[in-house]
């Protein structure tokens, strides 16, 4: 069970949180503009990274708030929590 | 180039107790790769090793080698809970699942190795009204896709199996539930091991300790794979790699509509034969089967995010060992001999792919999420099939990677779930 | 009656003052408080306890801890208490124990299943891969057989009785293992104000140093045993250090998370153990780790090391220290290495004759040896074992000379009686909770060790387990580690004068040689799956290299001891066989648990009523008063149908739905999810997250909205009513209600952060009673006479606030059965008085209460939908026939975009419809299949009965249904074909009853 | 007249714990994001919203607890006083919701309070519940928001060894069981 240091409550066991998939995948302004291709990247196609993936977590049991996680999937390890909106702290 | 191997049997093993049993050959060679092969399959687990098989087999594409990262059959062949069945809901997954059962029902003989497929039946349980009417939604779609699948009502389901407890008392009592009873259980690595002899003998070259670094591609085609042995040529490759196809779709920018995520299974100590049927339960999320050494396989859950730790989270095991109590209340003095997880790569609709790509000679057979062991055979077949003739054959062309594009998925979350 | 000769006097740890009797095999024996089973067994001179797994060789207490492969048993017999696979040496012996051997019949002393030793030649390794392959269909048979030899114990047949509880810890440092170096770990944690837990898994602390009392180890003059006492007596007024004992650390997972079964009752008499918690798991998170989990001495691998009597040579001397049990009268040591000798000069002490040790080595000059040679032991240097005779327990061992390279052996046959042989293969550190943490081994040559190298965890390993053998190096390095692990500093243990004996002379010889022919003799490693060296040459013949390989084909270290005793040799040998150097090879992951875990440890209390969450309405007890069937909706309990005496399901449905339509009928909504929405955006919101307009709802009215998923399909719906200009309350499904709330919160924090939309959720905050049907309107009059009801004042799809007996309420003119009907919403502690009320008011009318069943039955009348009975996350509102509802005017909603793909647009896909049965008696079965053709192979489905049921108040069978390209084919005559039989259907229009909607006015 | 139904049975009384429900305190759920909201709660209840996490203010009257950053609920220590309750409702309805300012929503009903008292009542918790109470334990007025058994509860610490919890009513009946359960073996 992952030990996550949620940006506003603080460390927490990872019961309380639900995952939310790959972050930063802004949902298109104009989606009739788009091509069914485009809409389906949107939609289905994820990087799936094994390494370091930036990506979404929910305080589901607690603050119920949304916040971004950059996380080694190779090896589980957490290298920060950052806040929606807020830029991501590694590349 | 055939190697004559010798053929097993009670009778090769007599002979053999003679000579202390020093005179086995080896059920595959170890060789170097060749410069260059007709087709290359990456990775070695029960599926590509298949195809392989069936490229050799049916397409007299002899030329060919398996390249595996590590040992084969490692991967999910070797950590899932082998649980073979049909039943799925929609016309092409029954179409799919089925050929693959087809071919398990004379596999042992067709390889000459005993792949222990048991036809001891695989019941889906149904704990409230909406369960019932999918499961008898599905029953009656394979009736008439000539699968066969029965409806048990509550006392069926006890006579079938009975240490469920099947008492109305119970938080989500057993409403009834369905069986296939071709369906059942092989031994998994006599199945990768079955694969990799039966290829080698007709001259396929497996490679293991081979990690691919990269695909070499010339314009909107591929040429061959980067390695840790080198560079291999072929204009035809067919990735088979579960967990890691994002890892190897990345190599030439490719995106697929898959989550590689954390799915773990456990075993108990072994004991006298008490279950003699497969029985799965999505609701309540637990689903066992005994092996033949006496242990309970249970499959636990797949975790929400991705990983490939090859580890879940210790809730996943608790919730699904509380549902194994509530349904076998008589387990609870079992003792838990062994935990481990696989990487399983999922898609949105839980189908599979099996398809050809926008990049000439590469092919993708990935997404099987958390039950692509029971496909095995046809899996390899069909896709053995794709890459011969660069086209799909009829059972797998509704698996393409189009389907994400157009919207024409294959939703089979009813019959897939997370029990296999 | 208990031969009192293999128990001497003088053991500090066995109380002889309090006898214990037990049962085993069905024969009364004694033993003391303070012994194992396994103890007592050997005091009362019993050694074949059980039978291996494959050949049903006799086999003996090899042990005296957790690796334990062959002293299996099956304890108790009662149906529902009996626990299989129990090893002897970890049993705390109690009054009432009845324990008996496994794998045999009819007994452990005459096995039919022996017999399978004889035919061992024809049943190599994995030879199942390579037979019963014929006749194909006779597998089945062959399988059955199988299935009935293997497997151990036995399980239970009836449910658990016993409590299992679970409690979180969180501390600073935590200790694993207490032996002498995890004692001052936890001492110096604990001075130094760190929270701090300190678990073993014996029934008290300190480890094997508890009983070395020996010349040759000695701290500050003192024996190391009585130096350690005083430490252990100190631990007791240290504050902030807690301390478990039997508790074993089964898993260890990253962040420091670890899981730990405590034993609460397992050791109590039987009569003890009775409502009290049985296991007890911890699950702990800790900052800092510290592994003290010591070494576990290997076996030596030579021809028939398996017969009873062949013992671990540091268990012989735990016997004999610790349990003062002698294994034998006469007793031979065969060693590689100096700690044979520790015992051989226990037992000595002991006055227990030793026939002689027999060392692989050309010679040791450590101290503990030159004592040993001053006590006239006899050693036989450079010899091994070849052979070992005795069928139920070890009567002499056959010794040669070896060859200097040590790979054969030369001269004559030495023969030696003996009654138990100790053996002696070295140590092994228990690195398996550092490898399960997710650390990286390092192997380190000169004593053939995996050492703890890398860890990404806060945690060290100290003592045996990371390689210090010895004790100066295991107080010394201990000491530094922790120091620096802890940054503290501890001066405790700095100056301490240890005398500890040195081993200089090392050899190895992973499989040592026989004068047989090796294809002859049976060199056991894994003892209990049988599976011998020659197995992993075979495997390695057969192309098998990788370990994991190996340890498949072969099963080697796949027992109910993982690989503790049998996995080092494995490595070895494949590495010797394919000369490979070991670093190389690497090593077989070890998975948690590090022993076997009850399942009822790691479920808990979780069980029977506490398996899941049971939600109730406010109104829950009234339905209860009323013999309400309740059906499970998620984890809520609904009233389904109100059976009057005998009444049968279908019986009270159709009793409930005429009266719903002819008079009056009341239903509990209180399930219904109920989202308060406020802010300034809160219609541009609506607009986004539904198909249809919201700008345009007027204040007091309600409007049915339909939400999708980005991918166009149906996910969840319900009806919303605008309270005031910013101000809405919505309703979604009961299913439905915490996933909406989350996915639109999702929306608004990620997508739409610019949205000024406060979403809270009242769903527990409302009890909502709704009373439908023609007397609807006079009953509500009842209920609040100051609340205008005409239609022109309060018309269909209009909301008014009201007070009952000045409580706040919200009345919603609503409809989901087609009928005039009403909701009435107040907070839910006025919920059960509310609703009798209403039921009061309507008696007058004959007001019926109707379930789930009922109101599914009205609706389907009405042809309204059910997500998720009606759509299975495959249907467009387009495919519902519910164009009307998709604003055209509206740029985007979720969803929106995926409504126009290649697929999505098709205008044949599957629709819903409704379905007549040419029988108007004939119902249906939901989920029964729709064809057109049912002559032709293959038979094409082209969809499926999603709802249906006998309508009391059209008097007919009615069903929904979707049906490819089901729009045009209104009219068509279809089939359902059943297993027996095929019914005719027609496919109609949606709505069944009604089609004007009089009703909702009348 | 419409009688009031609490969920919960009898209080309970064990060796080292003692477990209640607290009838109806008013309950009210506060959204906001801006300064005035903060300004304008501080006045109209003359408390400081406690804008640091885990933490609550209040007076005689009333308790302010932080739950999210934009989140806080309000209960009153005195019982059924159903005028205050309206009126306060309204007031704050009328001054924040209506003028944009935030959301104010009734969940008096929403929640069940449940009071803990005596000294193994964290033993108890702890039987189902991940969160960290060590350092909880001895901050007075601290707040979590977590899960037992499975349950959202909102936990507030009122004193040493004396907590309110806060369930969602249609699960109060099965944890209220539970942890009776739990209590028995503490």
């Amino acid at each position: 069970m992952f030990l996550i240091n949620c940006p506003y409550c603080g460390e927490r066991d990872q019961s309380e949180f639900s995952a939310g998939g790959e972050a930063h995948i802004v949902r298109p302004k104009q989606p009739t503009e788009l091509s069914d291709d485009k809409w389906a990247e949107f939609l289905f196609m994820r990087k799936n990274i094994k390494g370091v993936q930036l990506e979404r977590w929910n305080h589901t049991h607690g603050c119920r708030k949304w916040f971004n996680m950059a996380r080694d999937t190779s090896n589980d390890k957490i290298h920060a929590v950052y806040k929606m909106g807020e830029k991501p702290p590694i590349k | 180039m055939q190697i004559m191997k010798n053929k097993y049997s009670i009778f090769s093993l007599i002979k053999n107790a003679f000579s202390y049993h020093e005179n086995w050959q080896r059920a595959w060679r170890d060789p170097e790769p060749k410069k260059e092969y007709e087709a290359i399959i990456v990775g070695g687990g029960g599926h590509g090793l298949a195809t392989a098989f069936y490229l050799a087999k049916k397409h007299n594409m002899k030329n060919i080698a398996v390249v595996e990262k590590g040992w084969i059959g490692g991967g999910n062949t070797g950590r899932n809970t082998t649980i073979i069945r049909s039943n799925y809901l929609w016309d092409a997954s029954a179409g799919l699942y089925d050929h693959a059962l087809k071919i398990w029902e004379g596999l042992s003989q067709e390889l000459n190795y005993n792949v222990m497929f048991s036809q001891r039946g695989v019941m889906n349980l149904a704990h409230n009204l909406q369960d019932v009417r999918d499961l008898k939604r599905r029953t009656h779609a394979n009736r008439l896709n000539g699968i066969d699948a029965v409806w048990l009502n509550t006392e069926q389901v006890k006579k079938f199996c009975p240490i469920i407890n099947t008492s109305p008392d119970i938080r989500y009592p057993v409403l009834g539930g369905t069986l296939q009873r071709r369906a059942g259980t092989a031994r998994h690595d006599a199945v990768a091991w079955g694969y990799a002899r039966g290829a080698d003998e007709m001259g396929v070259d497996i490679i293991q300790n081979c990690e691919v670094k990269g695909i070499k591609r010339n314009g909107d085609s591929v040429e061959g794979i980067e390695t840790t042995k080198g560079f291999i040529k072929s204009n035809k490759i067919g990735v088979v790699a579960a967990g890691h196809s994002s890892v190897i779709a990345g190599m030439v920018d490719l995106r697929l509509p898959l989550e590689s995520k954390p799915l773990q299974a456990l075993v108990s100590e072994p004991v006298k034969p008490i279950i003699d049927t497969v029985v799965m339960s999505n609701a309540v999320h637990a689903y066992v089967s005994q092996s033949d050494k006496g242990e309970l396989v249970i499959g636990a859950g797949t975790d929400a995010y991705v990983s490939y730790t090859q580890r879940g989270s210790h809730d996943v095991v608790e919730g699904t060992l509380k549902a194994i109590l509530e349904l076998y209340p008589i387990f609870s003095r079992m003792k838990m001999l062994r935990q481990w997880g696989g990487i399983v790569d999922i898609c949105p609709d839980a189908s599979p792919i099996i398809s050809k790509t926008h990049i000439k000679g590469l092919y993708f057979n990935c997404g099987w999420g958390t039950g692509g062991f029971k496909a095995t055979p046809g899996s390899g077949d069909l896709f053995a099939h794709t890459i011969a003739n660069n086209e799909p054959h009829k059972l797998n062309a509704d698996f393409n990677i189009n389907r994400f594009v157009s919207g024409d998925l294959v939703d089979e979350h009813g019959a897939a779930a997370v029990a296999h | 009656m208990m031969s009192k000769n293999l128990r001497i006097a003088n053991s500090n740890f066995i109380d002889q003052t309090s006898r214990i009797s037990f049962k085993f095999d069905g024969k009364i024996l004694y033993g003391f408080k303070g012994d194992t089973l396994a103890s007592a067994l050997i005091a009362n001179d019993i050694h074949l306890v059980g039978r291996s797994f494959k050949y049903h060789r006799p086999r003996g207490i090899m042990t005296c801890g957790s690796e334990e492969p062959n002293a299996i048993v099956q304890v108790g017999n009662d149906a529902s208490m009996t626990e299989p696979n129990t090893r002897a040496t970890e049993i705390e012996l109690y009054e009432g124990l009845e324990a008996s051997s496994q794998n045999c019949w009819p007994s452990v002393n005459f096995d039919i299943g022996s017999i399978n030793n004889f035919f061992s030649p024809l049943i190599p390794a994995a030879f199942y891969y390579k037979t019963f392959m014929w006749p194909a269909n006779f597998w089945k048979l062959y399988e059955y057989f199988i299935r009935k030899s293997a497997g151990l114990g036995k399980s239970p047949t009836q449910p658990d009785k016993d409590i299992y509880d679970h409690r979180y810890l969180h501390c600073d440092v935590l200790v694993i293992g207490g032996g002498i170096s995890g004692i001052i770990a936890a001492k110096t944690a604990a001075k130094n104000n760190l929270n701090t837990v300190l678990i073993d898994d014996k029934n008290n602390l300190g480890g094997t140093t508890l009983f070395q009392q020996n010349e040759c180890f000695k701290i500050n003059n003192s024996y190391s045993n009585e130096w350690l006492k005083k430490e252990i007596e100190t631990l007791d007024s240290i504050k902030n250090l807690t301390i478990k004992t039997r508790t074993t650390l089964a898993a260890y997972h990253s962040y420091n998370y670890l899981l730990a079964r405590e034993n609460l009752t397992d050791h109590l008499d039987l009569n003890e153990k009775k409502d009290k918690i049985r296991q007890r798991l911890w699950k702990i998170r800790a900052k800092k780790v510290i592994i003290a989990t010591g070494a576990m001495e290997r076996p030596l691998i030579f021809n028939n090391n398996d017969r009873p009597g062949i013992i671990l040579s540091s268990s012989i001397k735990k016997y004999i220290d610790y349990y003062g049990v002698k294994c034998g009268q006469k007793i031979s040591l065969f060693t590689n290495n100096d700690s044979a000798y520790e015992t051989a000069i226990s037992l000595s002490n002991s006055g227990v004759s030793i026939n002689s040790v027999i060392d692989i080595r050309d010679k040791s000059n450590s101290l503990i040896v030159k004592q040993a040679e001053k006590l006239g032991i006899k050693i036989h240097w450079k010899h091994t074992v070849v052979n070992t005779n005795g069928y139920k327990k070890i009567n002499s061992i056959e010794i040669m000379k070896l060859s200097d390279d040590g790979t054969a052996v030369v001269g004559k046959k030495i023969k030696d009686e003996c009654d138990c042989l100790g053996i002696s293969g070295g140590w092994t550190p228990r690195v398996h909770l550092f490898t399960q943490s997710g650390g990286k081994l390092k192997f380190r040559d000169v004593d053939n060790v995996f050492l703890p190298d890398k860890s990404e965890l806060d945690q060290i390993s100290i003592g045996s387990c990371n390689g210090d053998l010895e004790l100066d190096e295991v107080i010394k390095n201990s000491v530094n580690s922790i120091n620096k692990f802890l940054n503290v500093n501890n001066n405790d243990y700095k100056n301490l004068e240890i005398i500890s004996s040195k081993e200089i002379d090392k050899k190895n010889i992973w499989l040592l040689p026989s004068d047989k022919p090796f294809g002859k003799t049976k060199p056991f490693l894994d003892f209990q799956n049988d599976s011998t060296a020659n197995d992993i040459k075979l495997a390695l013949r057969e192309g098998f290299k990788s370990i994991e390989h190996v340890k498949r084909y072969t099963t080697t270290g796949m027992a109910t001891d993982q690989g503790k005793l049998s996995n080092m040799h494995a490595l070895g040998i494949v590495a010797e066989t394919a000369n490979l150097k070991m670093g190389e090879l690497g090593t077989t992951t070890f998975r948690p648990p590090y022993t076997p875990l009850t399942f009822g440890a790691i479920v808990g209390r979780n069980v029977g009523k506490f398996f899941d969450i049971t939600r109730r309405t406010p109104i829950h007890d009234w339905h209860v008063k009323c013999n309400a069937e309740f059906e499970n909706v998620g984890q809520w309990k609904r009233a389904w149908y109100y059976p009057i005496e005998n009444e049968s399901m279908h019986e009270a449905v159709q009793r409930e739905s005429k009266a719903a339509r002819d008079s009056a009928g009341i239903l509990d909504a209180s399930t219904l999810g109920k989202i308060d929405i406020q802010g300034s955006d809160a219609s541009e919101f609506l607009n986004r997250i539904y198909t249809n307009a919201w700008s345009k709802l007027e204040i007091g009215k309600c409007r049915y909205g339909l939400m999708l998923n980005e991918d166009g399909m149906v996910y969840d719906d319900g009806v919303t009513t605008r309270l005031g200009e910013n101000h809405y309350i919505m309703t979604t499904t009961t299913g439905g209600a915490a996933n909406v709330l989350g996915k639109l919160e999702d929306y608004l924090q990620t997508e739409w952060p610019e949205l000024d939309v406060y979403l809270t959720s009242v769903t527990d905050h409302y009890a909502t009673v709704s009373i439908c049907g023609p007397n609807s309107k006079k009953i509500l009059s009842k209920v609040i006479p100051d609340l205008n009801l005409s239609d022109k004042e309060f018309p269909h799809m209009s909301f008014k606030n009201a007070l009952i007996d000045n409580i706040k309420c919200r009345v919603m003119r609503i409809s989901f059965t087609g009928e005039h009907s009403y909701e009435i919403n107040i907070q839910s502690s006025y919920g059960k008085s509310l609703w009798e009320k209403c039921f009061e008011a309507g008696k007058e009318f004959d007001i019926t209460p109707y379930g789930t069943e009922t109101m599914h039955l009205l609706r389907a009348e009405k042809g309204f939908i059910i997500a998720g009975q009606d759509t299975d996350g495959t249907m467009t509102p387009v495919d519902l026939q519910m164009d009307w509802i998709i604003s055209k005017k509206k740029y985007d909603f979720i969803g929106k975009r995926s409504l126009y793909r290649s697929d999505t647009i098709r205008d044949d896909r599957k629709q819903l419809v409704g379905l007549l049965t040419d029988d108007p008696n004939e119902v249906l079965e939901e989920g029964a299949q729709i064809v057109l053709e049912t002559k032709k192979q293959p038979i094409v489905m082209l969809g499926h009965v999603t709802s249906s049921y006998f309508s009391p108040n059209l008097n007919k069978s009615i069903a929904l249904a979707v049906v490819k390209n089901g729009k045009k084919l209104k009219g068509q005559k279809m089939f359902v074909p059943m297993k027996n039989k095929t019914i005719n259907v027609t496919i109609t229009d949606t709505v069944f009853f009604d089609k004007e909607n009089k009703r909702l006015n009348a | 007249m419409l009688n009031y139904n609490s969920t919960i049975i009898e209080a309970k009384e064990f060796s080292d714990i003692k477990i209640s429900e607290v009838e109806p305190t008013l309950k009210i759920n506060l959204r906001g994001k801006n300064r005035d909201f903060v300004t304008k709660i501080g006045k109209e209840l003359s408390i400081i919203l406690p804008t640091d996490p885990n933490t609550s203010s209040g007076n005689k009257e009333l308790n302010l607890l932080w739950l999210s950053p934009d989140e806080w609920l309000i209960y009153s220590n005195d019982k059924n006083n159903l005028k205050t309750i309206n009126s306060l409702e309204d007031k704050l309805f009328n001054d924040i919701s209506k003028t944009k300012l935030g959301s104010v929503t009734n969940v008096t009903d929403h929640w069940i309070m449940i009071n803990l008292k005596g000294p193994k009542i964290f033993d108890m918790l702890s039987a189902g519940c991940p969160f960290n109470f060590n350092k909880f334990k001895d901050s007075k007025g601290a707040v979590t928001q977590t899960l037992l058994n499975h349950v959202d509860v909102i936990i507030h610490n009122k004193d040493i060894n004396n907590l309110n919890l806060f369930v969602r009513r249609s699960f109060s009946n099965h944890l209220w069981l539970w942890m009776n359960d739990s209590a028995r073996f503490v």
